[in-house]
């Protein structure tokens, strides 16, 4: 998993590059919270253009981060989401919490 | 029904394995000609699959998965089997959110995942004997009119 | 050396599964980061040695083939073995372009190409029994000064 | 595999697409006898840019159709070859009857 992260005023916006399994979690989460560490960012932007796979291990990847940021009272959204990922933010009803920007 | 093709795969239960046992029944399932979209439906679901036998049926401590998977006219068969700890309750476990590791490691969202991307989630388990989840999706183009 | 990850796959001898075979190997493979052309070289030998195995050790009769590689720190060893007819002289066998099925469906230069994509090609055979093909290849960046 | 041909003169350049191995050599053979079934074809140009993969089973389909234009003094040449397809012309002695073309 290759990760790469812009920041822009109190958002980040951190492009997952490769796939999001129960292997490449841990990095990921690793990674996530090191961006977050910073108590001024309040908004997280997930690019998952190049994000080919995620299965459901990603999904506590998701909901770990919404938590950090909802007691900043911060968002979490994210964009170019393709069809095999849209399917596991839909069924386990992610969306109801991370908005999907298209 | 007559088997058109039939493998078996056989692997250490290193997380590294979750990606190669995605690719292996993909490559396989191709053989039926499904769409990019159920290629990744089955792909998902055997990703789920494996990872559980990985993380509870082994809890992370090795041991051998068998990957096996049976294409018939229109049909595919999977079937991921660990010698593991077993699920003390199955039924339990087929419920969305349900997990023996809560916290946010796991979700509690595979076999669900299992169940929405494949026809049939079929699970056999016995404790300290281990688990067998047979995965079948039909990929039948003409009964779809394509 | 240790052996670091370890995979065995057995599938029917059909010649779509050669196509699989190649898959299965270069997915296992990409674990040691090989580059693009020592990925090509391995799917290639493997290709050569199963086509072999379906072709001469079958004879296009079916029965199954079973391939296994290990990963070492910086080398791959794969196994590719049936239980066919085997191999009645095996230096000759190695020869470029001997082949026992001559006329041009076959080349004779399989063993040729599989010694020079890998290390070493190890070849065990008995007649009615079955032969084994052990290739080797060391993916060694740090060696290459990479 | 997927074969395409155009024909020009006494020429004709057949495009392969995929991989050529024993699965799918007889229908490359069957298909390019097709093709120089009319004897004033003499030369053929095989234009490998999608052929991702070939192996030995691919030499004797070559050195066929080189026997066959040679009894009518055709030629026959190869391009767009990837490095791996290469390897096998190059090993396998094919380059000293068949001409690339780059
Ligand atoms: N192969 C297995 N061996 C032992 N227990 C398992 C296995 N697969 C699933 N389970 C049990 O079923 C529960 C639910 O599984 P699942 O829906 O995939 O969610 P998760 O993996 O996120 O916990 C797991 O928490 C675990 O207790
Ligand atoms: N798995 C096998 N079982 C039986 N015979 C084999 C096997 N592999 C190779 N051979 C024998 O070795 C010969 C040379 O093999 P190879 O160099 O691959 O050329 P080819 O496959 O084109 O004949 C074959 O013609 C066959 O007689």
């Amino acid at each position: 998993m290759l990760i790469k992260c812009k920041s822009k005023g109190s958002a980040v916006l951190v492009q997952l590059m490769g796939e999001l399994d129960h292997h490449s979690a841990k990095e990921v989460k690793d990674q996530l919270e090191l961006y977050l560490r910073d108590s001024n960012v309040k908004d997280l932007i997930l690019d998952f253009e190049q994000l080919r796979f995620m299965d459901s291990s990603g999904i506590g990847v998701l909901i770990g981060r919404y938590n950090t940021l909802k007691k900043r009272n911060g968002q979490m959204a994210v964009v170019n989401v393709n069809k095999q990922v849209d399917k596991i933010m839909t069924i386990s009803g992610l969306y109801r919490i991370i908005k999907k920007i298209s | 029904m007559e088997i058109k093709n039939e493998m078996q795969v056989e692997f250490m239960a290193l997380s590294q394995n979750e990606a190669f046992a995605r690719v292996v029944v993909g490559a396989f399932a191709t053989q039926l000609n499904p769409t990019l979209d159920e290629l990744s439906d089955i792909k998902t679901a055997v990703s789920e699959a494996v990872t559980n036998a990985i993380v509870h049926g082994y809890e992370n401590n090795g041991g051998q998965v068998i990957v096996s998977a049976k294409l018939y006219e229109n049909k595919i068969e999977i079937e991921i089997k660990d010698k593991g700890k077993g699920i003390e309750n199955v039924a339990a476990a087929r419920e969305p959110f349900f997990t023996t590791i809560p916290g946010e490691e796991r979700s509690g969202m595979g076999f669900t995942v299992m169940e929405s991307f494949m026809d049939d989630v079929y699970i056999e388990s016995a404790l300290k004997e281990g688990t067998i989840v047979r995965l079948t999706k039909t990929i039948d183009h003409k009964a779809k009119g394509e």
